[in-house]
């Protein structure tokens, strides 16, 4: 059962892994990240079960925190990186 | 003074006189009363070592293990004894001749020359004390070193490029020849001590002994065998008492000691007489002498001249030592000493042509003869010497070379007196030159004008500090002609122990 | 149900190495090299985790029910491994933001070139 | 003070929770972390009631299931969408209701957290919406959300 | 008892699924990003929440029912954030929808 | 408390990097990095005398006997390169003030000293352990402080050096780490004497233990910079700020050819490395290519430090023929000449740092004439020159002439004839130096240039009389290596 | 993105429950995955998080980067300093039987507990100090 | 079965890699390779290596990600077009050759006879008595903090390193440009 899981959410992964590829625009491809990083939580999640320690939810617990704060850094980056050639940033 | 003493203060004297002397660079004269003081009480040293020497003893004295079971070594044996008393000693006059010399020539960087100097004396004597092919090799590359700023001395574009032909034939032939044959030596016996009668002997396949040979004779570059002369003509660039040392003290005696050293210490010359491997270097020793003075013959240039006669007569010394006879190593160790007189006072007296009346041609030096006939007479019994007439002690060295010719290969004794009638060719049209033709018009000297010179009036044709040394070293000449015995003994162990 | 895997793990880390590997070397881009380098240490972290694995067993806590445990020393390794893989990341990082205010480009061979060809 | 207290409660509570290893010495840590936690905070300035909204907690019991249910409903409402490529997008501008900040947020993030609503903009009380489809937005214009979010944030 | 709760556990796991693919294919097939941003928020929602249901009726009464919740909690807190930021960035950089006619206002 | 001098040696300057961060003071940061650095000499030299006096020591790190626990284990080998390592460092450090002042923003010394001593234990920490992970750990702690350290250069030059040091560093690292993986897949075991006893066996001839062969060759190969992956070594010995090259030059390369000397000999074991797998095949060409390559390749370049560099992947060359040579003779001299080559090296590469804080620059032209204005800095440069020779009473004959024996023994006399054409290279890149500083006059216009300050003085000539020193009194250089060449080479 | 609303009030919610998670799992890492390590860098994250949000200057207020470098410096302190007390108590470096030798195991439980958070004290800060100076270089632009 | 969730995840890396490789956009390359921390670290979950895996979720996708994006944004994501480079291929090739064939004498997966499994003084013994020995559960912190801890210190040591490192050059201000200019 937690194997069909994990191949069906490993499946829907690799959808939002094309859109990833794809682009075309930037924000498209942190979108599919961040759901990419939504889906690799509950993968990792499923996954405790699988392997019969589902103790282990801690791990997915950072991979919340984790792309919660990788997204706000390529957020951050896309806002003052890329647009700072255009406008200087309105303060920090 | 116990003996130990005697060999440390005739090595490093000299060595820390080197570097002494650097303090005294704003002062020449106690720079270069220093200089003599020390040439003086090296030769001191070296001469109260002679009569132990001569008595059969062995002075030795190991400074430092340099390797495990390789050391830094000294013990005199007869033919070093006769190097460094010969080193020592003409590199007084030298040092007289050379303060003349620098002063009536206003060379800059006189206290770097007079610092390279005596280091060069002081690695010579080393050289010629060493125990051991390892320590020999140590002071040879010493002296390679030192001369080099001695040899580029005017820091010419010329000088400099000459200064690379000297160091980079020398230090080649030896890191590329000369080092592995000690290495090879001591992987063969275990040890690279000289040893009376030699420590090769059936530690090395016959077939290997010639190659062994030629990694040595080559090695010693400063033996200027052919094809490794050239460093020689090329150092003529230099100051003419560097040429003096170079060409009859110490570098170029250097190389032929450590050939008669090597065949004589290392091989010994029953092991080249039973296998023939020295054979190849008489060829190559007739050769370079026949060809050294065919191109002497066509040298105007006085120094280069005497370039190629050195060439010439350092491999009379060299075929001594292919003979591997008894004689052959006589001779061989007398023409050391011969060679060494004769040739430095021919180039004390064409220095003193260079500073006093800037002559370099030897078609200019027409009637020089009767301007500076003291300079020109101490070149004419030079010559004799060179050339191995009596009462020169030349006519001694070239009678046992002759003779052992005569028992190793009789027709190379046709060799050794073709090349002595070149060399009459060679030297005596100096002197004939010199004397007996007629002095040119005064205004011939213009072009030889210099800075240093306001104009040729002021002309001094006899400089007393470069007029003593040439007539004390052609008395020299015929000194050794009549103390030969003295000589003879001294060097009698060397032939015992190869017989 | 196990499937034999035998050795595919290690020939797909090979492949991902020789990815990463690939994109150290070709890549002109300094922060894409890093990346590079990234994949190619990780690609060496998971033939660690790989060869660490033992059938039937589980992570290496202890456990009432577990029968077995995988290896607990590959994953120390492979601990460490990482962050000094991080680590350098970070210096890589770091030097490729001087190099780009000092040099304009973060191209190799635009720097190279702007170096004089050293 | 009251958020500094609760505040602590909750993160003790909540290491308890993780824990689940309740010796002296791993309880006495948990203190010190939510001392230091709670230090930390205060340091950044963050407990204040944005940044520990506890007075809602109560009424988050009603609104919770109700927001849960809206999202089911969106959920099928978008996967009907996906399949049958039915979409009409529109910008949706509407002003948030709520009286506080922490009011507007939770109600754009309400819209957010429904699929077919997306929240581009909050500047003021001005809210700008994206939508999959003009059907849903004008059911979002008209409102119901708001108003319990409003209700929400009035049962302080 | 066990075989009612893995059923229901099934369901939640397989309707999770189910909403999970739908937000991947949508993520696929819609043709703009600001649409793509509702596909994507199926995964975040519907299909986050059902499959860790789906795994608490399998935890029983446990401290990682707890852990479990945390994590519900957790993404249901951050993902809209996250989406939200993620659109909000992209209508800044300028990025234009493909809208059919007027903005529906409140007003 | 001379139990523990083992971890001592490490933990002192890892202890002392974390104490100068904390005390940022550029003066007692330097202090305290002169002090530990002394201290560590003193230590690696008790430890080199209880070595050769009473065997092989053995450290068992948190107390758990190897190959459980992390051993450090120290034979004469080790012994020799701790030595080396602290001793170049008990130099560098000090001198390193003078040169850091010009050359590093003053806000940074503090960092730029626990750097140093961050690089110091890492070398002497993949020195001195007996565990092949360990090795790794170290390595990059070395690695990653020498690649800040390369970076501080004034030039910009310096920054891309060190990037591709730390591109192609991370790799050798990282190959390293396969190697030791695909070994611990084998044997199950990290400990290199443990390592050892079970490579032996069955699996010696394993295609698993060829490849790990091959790649803990290759990733040594490339910290050591063998040719051909020696890209990184002369951007970053030209550019970096001159101590850092004194250091890194003198040490850096030697203790990753320490590393591997390690893994062939005490891991692998000569029958494997050499008979089974015949890896001189591949290290002999490569190292006399190395040779001819770096000499050459010096002769051109105007850039002193960047000759240098060259010349020291010439060296390198000779090292890893040592190496190739397979007999005790060769090996010794590829151990003695890692330290004669490192003090050598290190002594020129000081030199060279006065050089450039005196006239702001490392070109062959700015070297006119200097003897006469820099005469001590200039004659270091003379004695330096002539051990690179490898001239007789020099540091670098002794080398050559254990490579020359271990060359004649094995009757490679074409390899005798390489490695002596090739000191004969060095006579020519060296004499251009020697002859521009005293046998051309400087430039007239050239401001007046003062000879260096004591405080660089002194170091540069302490290291310089070391490798005249250790030209004649060759007990602890030669001996030591001797010693550690036969017990590499497996007699009892 | 301070006056961002929707950021600041989830980020002003999450950051101390970022930092108990950190500090939960550095001191679970006996009984679970986890460690120092693990724990620096997620204290680190709700450092870097907080500065994402409330911007650089209020970051470096909340952790001067000097102390940093010295939380950095001790925490390596603090590690090796174990090391020397074991050795002081007789034992060889790092061996934590010597720190009780009655009990052993109490002696490896405290040394563990004590490198760990050598280890979780140096991660967090040579992580933020990390952060901080690129966020640092990179506001100049 | 879990090996099905393996080899799918494998694939997904290799894609996911040349997809990295591929792309123009560095920005793109670097969140790809926050995806592939990621996907890693549930690789590992599936080989036991649960902490490792919590590890490169943090470091991989985390701090590394952050720090990238950090170092673009004061550069440039653009990377210029280069044609093909066949030497790097061919010798990225060569290696893995190398390495498949140094696999073709390895333990299979998951074999617990392997040599690694089954030293006495070490997997085994950290396995069986680490609990008696040390009394932690968990095993790898056993390992790690002190049967390995000495390797531990060194770790820290290296993230000091690195913090010193970039210090060092990115801290303080600026250098002018002209000092910039080479020699
Ligand atoms: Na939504
Ligand atoms: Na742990």
């Amino acid at each position: 059962m937690f194997v069909v899981a994990s191949i069906g959410i490993l499946v829907c992964m690799s959808l939002a892994l094309v859109r990833a590829a794809k682009g075309p625009t930037v924000f498209d491809r942190i979108l599919a990240v961040n759901n990419m990083g939504t889906k690799t939580v509950l993968l990792i999640a499923v996954l405790g079960y699988l392997t019969g320690r589902p103790d282990f939810l801690d791990l997915a617990m950072i991979y919340v925190l984790i792309n919660f704060i990788g997204t706000f850094a390529i957020l951050k980056f896309v806002k003052y990186g890329d647009l700072a050639q255009a406008a200087p940033p309105e303060g920090e | 003074m116990s003996a130990t003493v005697l060999i440390v203060l005739s090595m490093f004297m000299p060595l820390v006189a080197g570097l002494v002397l650097r303090a005294f660079d704003k002062e020449p004269n106690i720079r270069d009363g220093f200089s003599l003081l020390v040439a003086v009480g090296t030769f001191a040293c070296v001469c109260s070592l002679t009569p132990m020497v001569m008595a059969g003893e062995r002075p030795a004295f190991q400074l430092l293990e340099m390797l495990p079971g390789l050391s830094l070594a000294f013990e005199i044996e007869p033919l070093g004894m006769l190097f460094a008393l010969i080193a020592s000693g003409l590199w007084i006059i030298t040092t007289v001749y050379a303060i003349g010399y620098m002063r009536g020539h206003h060379e800059s960087n006189q206290t770097r020359f007079f610092t390279c100097f005596a280091v060069a004396i002081g690695a010579a004597v080393g050289a010629a004390f060493s125990a051991n092919l390892l320590t020999l090799f140590t002071c040879y590359e010493l002296l390679s070193v030192s001369t080099f700023p001695l040899v580029a001395h005017h820091q010419s574009a010329e000088s400099r490029k000459a200064g690379r032909i000297y160091l980079g034939i020398l230090l080649t032939s030896s890191v590329l020849f000369f080092l592995p044959a000690i290495v090879w030596t001591w992987h063969l016996t275990g040890t690279t001590d000289f040893v009376a009668g030699g420590i090769l002997m059936g530690k090395i396949p016959d077939a290997a002994v010639p190659l062994l040979l030629a990694l040595f004779i080559f090695g010693a570059g400063k033996a200027a065998v052919m094809p490794l002369h050239r460093w020689l003509p090329a150092a003529m660039v230099a100051p003419t008492p560097v040429s003096a040392l170079l060409h009859a003290v110490a570098v170029v005696k250097v190389g032929v000691f450590t050939v008669v050293k090597v065949v004589t210490y290392t091989f010994g010359t029953k092991l080249l007489t039973d296998t023939g491997g020295s054979v190849w270097l008489m060829y190559v020793a007739s050769f370079t002498i026949l060809a050294s003075s065919v191109i002497a013959l066509g040298k105007d240039n006085l120094k280069a001249r005497l370039a190629y006669s050195t060439i010439s007569q350092l491999s009379y010394i060299v075929l001594g030592a292919a003979f591997a006879n008894e004689l052959g190593i006589m001779g061989a160790g007398f023409h050391i000493a011969m060679h060494a007189m004769g040739k430095i006072t021919l180039f004390f007296a064409a220095g003193a042509l260079i500073v006093l009346v800037h002559k370099t041609e030897i078609s200019d030096m027409a009637g020089i003869g009767r301007k500076m006939p003291w300079t020109m007479g101490a070149f004419f019994v030079g010559s004799l010497c060179i050339i191995g007439i009596p009462p020169t002690g030349g006519s001694w060295s070239k009678w046992y070379l002759l003779m052992s010719a005569a028992d190793a290969n009789v027709w190379l004794m046709g060799v050794l007196l073709i090349s002595s009638l070149f060399s009459i060719g060679y030297l005596m049209p100096v002197v004939t030159t010199a004397f007996f033709k007629p002095l040119p018009p005064e205004s011939d000297h213009d072009h030889h004008d210099d800075h240093h010179h306001e104009g040729s009036g002021n002309v001094e044709y006899d400089h007393i500090l470069c007029v003593i040394p040439p007539v004390l070293t052609a008395a020299g000449c015929v000194l050794l002609f009549l103390f030969s015995d003295q000589l003879y003994a001294l060097l009698e162990p060397v032939m015992a122990a190869n017989r | 149900m196990n499937i034999d895997v035998g050795l595919f793990n290690y020939w797909v880390v090979v492949i991902l190495m020789v990815a990463g590997l690939y994109t150290v070397i070709s890549k002109g881009h300094l922060i894409k090299k890093i990346i590079g380098l990234n994949i190619f240490q990780v690609s060496v972290f998971m033939m660690y985790i790989t060869m660490g694995k033992v059938e039937d067993g589980t992570a290496p806590i202890f456990s009432e029910t577990a029968v077995a445990y995988s290896n607990p020393l590959n994953s120390v390794l492979i601990l460490t491994a990482i962050v000094v893989g991080v680590a350098t990341t970070a210096v890589g990082l770091a030097l490729a933001v001087r190099i780009h205010e000092a040099y304009g480009t973060l191209d190799e061979s635009e720097i190279i070139e702007m170096d004089g060809g050293e | 003070m009251k958020k500094t207290v609760s505040l602590t409660l909750m993160l003790f509570a909540l290491w308890l929770l993780w824990s689940g290893i309740y010796t002296f010495m791993i309880t006495s840590f948990g203190v010190a972390s939510v001392i230091l936690c709670v230090w930390l905070a205060h340091r950044m300035n963050i407990v204040d009631s944005e940044g520990h909204p506890a007075h809602l907690a109560l009424a988050h019991i009603t609104y919770g299931p109700w927001l849960l249910w809206q999202i089911v409903l969106a959920n099928i409402d978008v996967s009907k969408r996906v399949l049958s490529g039915n979409i009409n997008p529109c910008w949706v501008r509407i002003k948030a209701p709520q009286k506080t900040p922490l009011g507007r947020v939770i109600y754009a993030n309400s819209i957010t957290l429904t699929p077919g609503t997306t929240t581009v903009q909050l500047s003021g009380d001005e809210l700008l919406v994206h939508t999959i489809h003009r059907e849903v937005g004008e059911d979002l214009a008209r409102g119901a959300m708001a108003s319990r979010v409003s209700k929400l944030e009035g049962q302080d | 008892m066990g075989g009612v709760v893995d059923i229901l556990s099934w369901i939640c796991i397989g309707g999770g699924l189910f909403f999970s693919l739908m937000g991947g294919i949508g993520l696929l097939r819609f043709p703009d990003f600001y649409a793509r941003c509702h596909a994507a928020g199926i995964t975040d929602t519907l299909g986050s929440i059902l499959i860790l249901s789906g795994l608490m009726l399998q935890t029983g009464i446990e401290l990682n029912l707890a852990r479990l919740i945390l994590i519900l909690l957790f993404l249901l807190f951050t993902s809209p954030v996250a989406g939200h930021a993620i659109a909000r960035a992209a209508h800044q950089h300028g990025l234009e929808a493909q809208v059919d006619g007027e903005d529906v206002t409140d007003a | 408390m001379i139990d523990h001098f083992p971890a001592i040696q490490v933990a002192l300057p890892m202890i002392a990097a974390a104490v100068v961060v904390i005390v940022r003071n550029p003066l007692v940061s330097h202090l305290i990095a002169t002090g530990v650095a002394w201290i560590s000499a003193v230590i690696a030299w008790t430890l080199l005398q209880s070595v050769l006096a009473s065997g092989p020591i053995s450290y068992q790190l948190g107390g758990w006997a190897p190959p459980t626990g992390i051993e450090y284990y120290i034979d004469p080998l080790n012994a020799f390169v701790l030595f080396l390592v602290s001793g170049i460092a008990a130099v560098v450090f000090p001198f390193a003030g003078a040169s850091v002042a010009a050359e590093v923003d003053e806000n940074k010394h503090h960092l730029f000293y626990a750097c140093l001593l961050l690089c110091l234990t890492g070398m002497l920490g993949i020195t001195i352990t007996g565990d092949a992970f360990n090795i790794f750990v170290f390595l990059e702690i070395t690695s990653l402080s020498s690649y800040a350290l390369i970076a501080m250069g004034r030039d910009r030059r310096a920054l891309s050096a060190s990037f591709n040091y730390l591109v192609l560093g991370t790799l050798g690292g990282t190959a390293i780490l396969i190697g030791v993986g695909l070994l611990l897949m084998q044997t199950g075991t990290l400990n290199i004497a443990d390592l050892h006893m079970r490579l032996e066996g069955a699996h010696a001839a394993s295609k698993t233990v060829l490849v790990a062969l091959a790649f803990l060759t290759v990733g040594s190969s490339l910290k050591i910079a063998l040719f051909p992956l020696h890209a990184w070594l002369p951007n970053a010995y030209a550019h970096a700020p001159s101590a850092v090259t004194a250091l890194i030059a003198a040490t850096s390369t030697k203790v990753s050819l320490y590393v591997l000397m390690r893994f062939i000999f005490t891991l692998f074991g000569t029958a494997v490395v050499f008979d089974v797998f015949q890896l001189q095949r591949v290290l002999l060409p490569l190292a006399v290519i190395g040779m001819f390559v770096g000499s050459l390749v010096a002769i051109y370049q105007t850039n002193i430090k960047r000759m240098l560099a060259y010349s020291s992947l010439a060296q390198i060359g000779y090292m890893v023929l040592g190496i190739s040579l397979v007999n005790e003779s060769g090996l010794a001299g590829s151990i003695v000449h890692m330290f004669n080559h490192a003090v050598i090296k290190g002594g020129l590469f000081m030199v060279m740092a006065a050089v450039v804080l005196r006239t702001g620059s490392a070109d062959l032209s700015a070297m006119r004439g200097l003897a006469k204005r820099m005469p001590l800095t200039y004659l270091g440069f003379v004695i330096g020159g002539l051990g690179l020779i490898g001239v007789p009473l020099t540091a670098g004959f002794i080398s050559k002439w254990y490579l020359v024996l271990g060359a004649i023994q094995n009757g490679m006399w074409l390899i005798v004839a390489m490695i002596l054409l090739s000191s004969l290279l060095a006579v020519i890149y060296v004499w251009r130096v020697v002859e521009v500083g005293f046998f051309e006059e400087p430039d007239p216009e050239a401001p007046e240039i003062k000879e260096a300050p004591l405080s660089m003085l002194i170091p540069t000539w302490i290291m310089l009389g070391a490798s005249l020193f250790f030209g004649v009194m060759t007990d602890t250089t030669a001996g030591v290596a001797l010693e550690a060449a036969r017990q590499l080479m497996g007699a009892p | 993105m301070k006056d961002h609303d929707i950021l600041r009030v989830t980020a002003k919610a999450l950051i101390p429950l970022i930092f108990l998670f950190g500090l939960y799992v550095q001191f679970h890492g006996d009984f679970g995955p986890g460690g120092g390590f693990q724990a620096g860098v997620i204290f680190a994250a709700a450092i870097i998080l907080y500065a994402l949000i409330f911007g650089l200057d209020e970051a470096k207020a909340v952790v001067p980067p000097r102390v940093l470098e010295i939380i950095a410096s001790l925490g390596v302190l603090l590690y090796a300093g174990v090391g020397v007390v074991t050795m002081i108590k007789g034992g060889t470096f790092l061996a934590y039987n010597a720190l009780d030798p009655a009990h052993p195991t109490h002696g490896q439980h405290v040394g563990i507990l004590l490198v760990e958070l050598g280890v979780g004290l140096t991660v967090t800060a040579v992580m933020c100090a990390i952060f901080f100076a690129f966020a640092e270089r990179g506001r100049r632009t | 079965m879990p090996e099905l969730i393996n080899i799918a995840l494998l694939t997904f890396l290799v894609v996911i890699s040349v997809v990295i490789i591929r792309a123009k956009d560095v920005f793109t390359a670097v969140m790809l390779s926050g995806i592939f921390s990621l996907l890693c670290a549930g690789l590992f979950t599936v080989m036991d290596a649960v902490d490792v895996a919590f590890t490169e979720a943090a470091v991989g996708a985390g701090v590394s990600t952050v720090l990238m994006l950090a170092a673009l944004s004061m550069t440039t994501s653009q990377e210029k077009e280069r044609p093909t480079n066949w030497g790097a291929l061919v010798v990225a090739v060569l290696t893995g050759a190398l390495l498949v064939y140094g696999t073709l004498d390895m333990p299979k997966y998951g074999d617990p006879a392997a040599p690694v499994h089954t030293h006495e003084q070490v997997a085994k013994r950290y396995v069986e008595t680490s609990l008696v020995e040390i009394d932690v559960p968990n095993m790898v912190t056993s390992l790690l903090a002190s049967y390995r801890g000495f390797d531990t210190l060194g770790e820290t040591t290296v993230v000091l390193t690195a913090c010193i490192g970039v210090l060092l050059l990115l801290g303080g201000r600026r250098r002018e440009e002209d000092e910039h200019e080479g020699s």
